[in-house]
């Protein structure tokens, strides 16, 4: 397989993982016969009969189910059909799935894939970045792979852990991220990924901004500014010591995230570093997040509601000119 | 179980709510096949939905409400919308974003409405314009306004949903003019009824909230016509929450995008397979209430006003982020002023 | 729609399993009545939620439970946790947050199970259990495992959740070995059927699953093991998911703390306020199965053990915060090791 | 009327709403005859016959309908029985009442009373503080009183609001808080409040928190420390300004929150302050949440889980002698 896509990284993780493990299982709205609304598990129902199961639009139902599953030793992968909608499966995932261990001591190896993010014309219900909110609940663990390897390596180690894992890929990367081959080893997961090494200035974002801020490095290395990038890769567990010692090589900081701005993971790595590592920088920290408004449906508005490469030079060129 | 058309001969009422619900199914086919088109030139984002085989029950549906009614459409409604009052011009400048449209590009596609009119934008999420449809009904039993009802439209799995069940016991139990129109068309995207539900029949659902229950073959529109407007009447006069449960064919695939292939022949070539208009069309002809070169001309009159719109929402600005204001609530004193 | 008790004369099996019910709904009465006294005396923190009333449907359910079945009780379920295997120490020690318990402090009184024995802890969100159940049941098809069910209690109130339709679909979709069993007690909280669901019956709920249906009048023990029983065989024998609709009231406020005065005399004096252990207590006796001096030995034992385990558990450790991992999930090595 | 709780506030505001304005009505599990699970709507469905009603156990159809309601000009309160079970309402909330203005213009004036917060045995569910949750997404007005002149006034002002407001009242000040009289004359939602004046430190804190900081205070006063305390008020919006002001009193942060300790009302706080106002810090910002688990029954566990008098101490120590 060459010029592999972030979309078929994710198929042949589940791929990989049914024909690994017989306790792996999936389950979702049009996955069968299908092959899923963005087919991701295109033709795993048919090399695993019987594993790939169509499920009714129960999104409550669908995670309890998996549970359940899980309790009886089952590895079970939950498609949402976008993560937008798993907002009706809240209850089971937060309140369910992200207690059992604690209050039973009995693990619970879930995996929810949330197609997520902003594309054009997604509009307010198509388009939604949840990762802050289900990584402010205790028990889950939060992924948020940006490129085709860490897809296809963070979804197979997700379905790995005994822990529910909110597996957030990004619905732009789809297909517009290319890769030549799989990996066959990768950064564990807790550890984020120096995507651009850089003195002047670290930016710390993940999933497809990590590719905007890529874009806006190479804007301001025309200029001569070397912007270091780190992708965090997991947003719940964040890899504090990472952009710790990024910001103790440059100095500065500004995280970029799609999310909206109250209190997500960009609040959340400033307060970090601001409370650890304070005495490491040598401007104040920014962030930049989407609009705080629902995103919105024309590309226009779209375009300008989510950080780009563009306002991410901006941003840079504002910290670094301090 | 199908109420069938009734195959007297017809009176004049019968022909007039005919032809004029024909007219809203040709406008909503015609203008469905123009965004279907938009769509394949790259001229639309996001997603086109087609209501291609639901328009005789959704027309009915649109006819047999009131301007006062409630109306909370589905994907496949244009029918509908069209027939409670929707304008073409409304419809295109969604599908366009046009600032001027009355989601003004913030929304876009199926989700438009006018909610100070009783129309109902729907979220995405299934099932969760039913219980907002039952608190407008419940303001108004405030408001001591009678003699209004409210419609919302479902498919066949979006019935498997929580809120579809809390919604229709909360219309039950609060006793409200709700008319509940659910899509029997056999297929949840690619999901087949008999993997969305184990009941014999959706209609078999109606009694578990003590609910009047109407069945109807929605390929035929005389006999949509007479169920929904009955159901819609028993609910104006007092009766109560309705569910109807329609049983139709999609004839398009989900979206635009999709080609549908999962369709089996089987249900394609039986009854429910028919294409309504076409069959609404047939009883027209047949009946002789009006001649075929009558339907020639309503459909190049429709396809020249949905072409004017089209060409007219082009010109219109598209939003421009620098004016938009980005703000999601109405206090503006409240917003919050930092930059984050 | 009740099923009456045979009044003809019970074989031998009869009385054995009336008088192992007994037993149960005894010791699930007394230790109610414990949880009760030591919340008067401030002992609990928290709620205490009795079972008083329901013990002979929850007694029947625990008992047709096979040990490998799968069981998701409710708040009123102490007999039906007893009878499938609970001890009395898990229940003392999880309402009193002893660190020995199942829950080991971490979580409290009805909330309490051991999921790897097939015996689900659940959580307070109402109907967020039977899904699970399903999941277990699902994953026991994938093992080939075969002849065990998965039982799931709720309340009339919980069946107004959209997480129950959304189970019960699920179930019936799958044809799962699932028994539901709803307790309709009138109430929910303080809220009176009437204004929690529209139905005739709540058995009128089953068929719009396509599920088997059942009722049975909760205050006879008999009628309850005839009915839990038979539904359980017909889901083990391969007839998929059952729907029991027990009818009682709720001999008790909701919880301790509620004096439950809205409660109507009518209910009271109806059959449906029978409290089902004296209707027992007087068949055992009327039938001779065994005497009052029985009876009084059985009680006094029962007493006993309940004493011992309070008094055990309240010489155990409290929970200690500081050598309390405080960590919430399995994975070690991925949990968050900062300081915030 | 003397010695009233903040329960007995958030009665009287219900009923003052319900007096004065015709469009209020109030919805929720038990709200009727039997006055709520608290009491907080006692002798209401009496006093305003038709106007209090029961609910079906259907947090989803409750809010759902409370838009319609909205959308029809009422002002529609609900009441959830515990905010814990918010989260089956949740779509409800966070995509239907949240987007209806920005979609359409139409204004969605409903108010969503969450009882919340930790109370001895209470547990992981009927404990949680959801406020970061309803804050992260736009469009929600998210408050959180902390006295029982608060409760009353800002309750009154919820529901008078245009938009739709989370109402978080915290349980454990039902019966603890008592006030003399209800005020006639209050801060306006969006002011946060200096709940006591100091130079050495600013605590930022909201709700049942704003007591333990006080308490806090008392203490740390002993030993020459004074210590100002903000009290929030509104978690969104956040009141920046007068945060910034006091920390550019005292030159020391230390936010306290009794949520979960992810990217919650602390992390915002301190981004605020670190991104705008880096300079007025003499010290790197401290923050004191609750643990990262679900929220324990036995008081013992509950005790040493969120943030007390005696944590606050002790982190506000750390900080002064620093
Ligand atoms: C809660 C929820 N889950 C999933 C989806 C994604 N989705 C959109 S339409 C659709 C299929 C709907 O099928 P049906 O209700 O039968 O309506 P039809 O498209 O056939 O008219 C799905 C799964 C959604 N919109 N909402
Ligand atoms: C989703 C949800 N909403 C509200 C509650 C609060 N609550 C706990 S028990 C109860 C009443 C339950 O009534 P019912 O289902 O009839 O059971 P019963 O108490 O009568 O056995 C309510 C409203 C809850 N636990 N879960
Ligand atoms: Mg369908
Ligand atoms: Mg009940």
């Amino acid at each position: 397989m060459s010029n592999i896509t972030y979309l078929e990284a994710i198929r042949e993780a589940q791929a990989h993982a049914l024909r690994d493990d017989p306790r792996v299982f999936i389950y979702g709205q049009d996955v069968g016969a299908f092959g899923g609304a963005f087919k991701a598990t295109k033709n795993l129902a048919k090399e695993f009969p019987g594993r790939v199961m169509d499920s009714p639009i129960s999104e409550d139902a669908m995670v309890g189910m998996a549970v359940g599953a899980a309790i009886e030793g089952m590895r079970p992968i939950i498609e949402m059909q976008f993560a937008d909608f798993s907002t009706v499966g809240f209850n089971q995932i937060v309140n369910q799935a992200a207690t059992l261990f604690w209050r039973t001591n009995v693990s619970c190896p879930i995996t929810v894939r949330l197609p997520f993010g902003g594309t054009s014309g997604g509009g307010p219900f198509h388009s939604q970045c949840l990762e802050a909110i289900y990584a402010h609940y205790p028990g889950l663990i939060v992924l948020t792979p940006a490129t085709v390897e860490d897809a296809y390596s963070m979804l197979l180690e997700a379905v790995a852990i005994d822990d529910p894992v909110v597996f957030c890929e990004h619905k732009f990367l789809y297909y517009h991220l290319k890769a030549d081959k799989l990996p066959s080893e990768a950064l564990p997961i807790g550890k984020a990924r120096i995507a651009r090494e850089g003195r002047d200035l670290t930016i710390v974002t993940y999933s497809a901004m990590v590719h905007e801020a890529l874009a806006a490095a190479v804007e301001l290395s025309a200029d001569g500014w070397e912007v270091e990038i780190v992708d965090l890769r997991s947003i719940k567990p964040l890899d504090t010591d990472t952009v710790m010692a990024s910001v103790a090589r440059t100095g500065k900081l500004l995280c970029v995230g799609e999310a909206w701005p109250w209190g997500g993971v960009t609040a959340e790595i400033i307060a970090r570093v601001s409370c650890e590592g304070y005495g490491l920088l040598d401007a104040a920290p920014q962030r930049l997040n989407a609009k705080d408004t629902p995103v919105p449906y024309h590309p226009n508005l779209w375009a300008a509601h989510r950080p780009t490469a563009r306002s991410i030079a901006a941003a840079a060129r504002n910290l670094l000119n301090q | 179980m199908f109420q069938t058309a009734p195959e007297i001969s017809l009176g004049e009422a019968v022909s007039d709510s005919h032809l004029a619900a024909y007219r809203f199914m040709l406008r909503a086919r015609l203008l469905d096949d123009k965004f279907a088109a938009l769509y394949r030139a790259g001229k639309i984002h996001g997603g086109v939905f087609l209501g291609r085989g639901q328009e005789a029950l959704s027309a009915s549906l649109g006819l047999a409400l009131n301007k006062t009614d409630v109306f909370a459409p589905l994907i496949r409604d244009a029918a509908g919308r069209l027939a409670f009052g929707e304008s073409i011009l409304d419809a295109v400048r969604t599908y366009m974003g046009s600032s001027l449209g009355p989601m003004r590009g913030r929304d876009g596609n199926v989700h438009r409405g006018r909610p100070k009119d009783g129309y109902l934008p729907m979220i995405s999420h299934l099932g969760a314009m039913i219980s907002v449809v039952n608190g407008i009904l419940i303001a108004r039993r405030f408001k001591k306004i009678t003699g209004t009802v409210g419609a919302a439209c479902l498919g066949d799995g979006a019935t498997s949903t929580g809120a579809f069940h809390e919604a229709m016991n909360q219309a039950a139990v609060e006793k409200l003019p709700l008319v509940m129109v659910v899509a029997d068309n056999q297929y949840a995207y690619s999901t087949p009824t008999a993997s969305q539900f184990a009941c014999a029949d959706l209609a078999d659902k109606g009694i578990g909230y003590g609910i009047a229950t109407h069945s109807v073959d929605a390929t035929d529109l005389t006999a949509c016509l007479k169920i929904v407007g009955g159901a819609v009447t028993q609910a104006r006069n007092g009766g109560g929450p309705q569910l109807i449960i329609a049983k139709l064919l999609r004839l398009c695939g989900h979206g635009e995008h999709d080609d549908a292939h999962y369709i089996v022949p089987e249900l394609k070539n039986s009854t429910l397979g028919r294409d309504c208009l076409k069959v609404a069309e047939e009883t027209i002809l047949r009946q002789n209430w009006v001649d075929a070169a009558q339907l020639a001309v309503w459909r190049s009159n429709i396809i020249q006003e949905i072409e004017e719109a089209v060409a007219q929402v082009q010109r219109e600005p598209a939003p421009d982020p620098f004016t938009e204001e980005w703000r999601a609530i109405a206090s503006e004193h409240l917003s919050e002023t930092h930059n984050a």
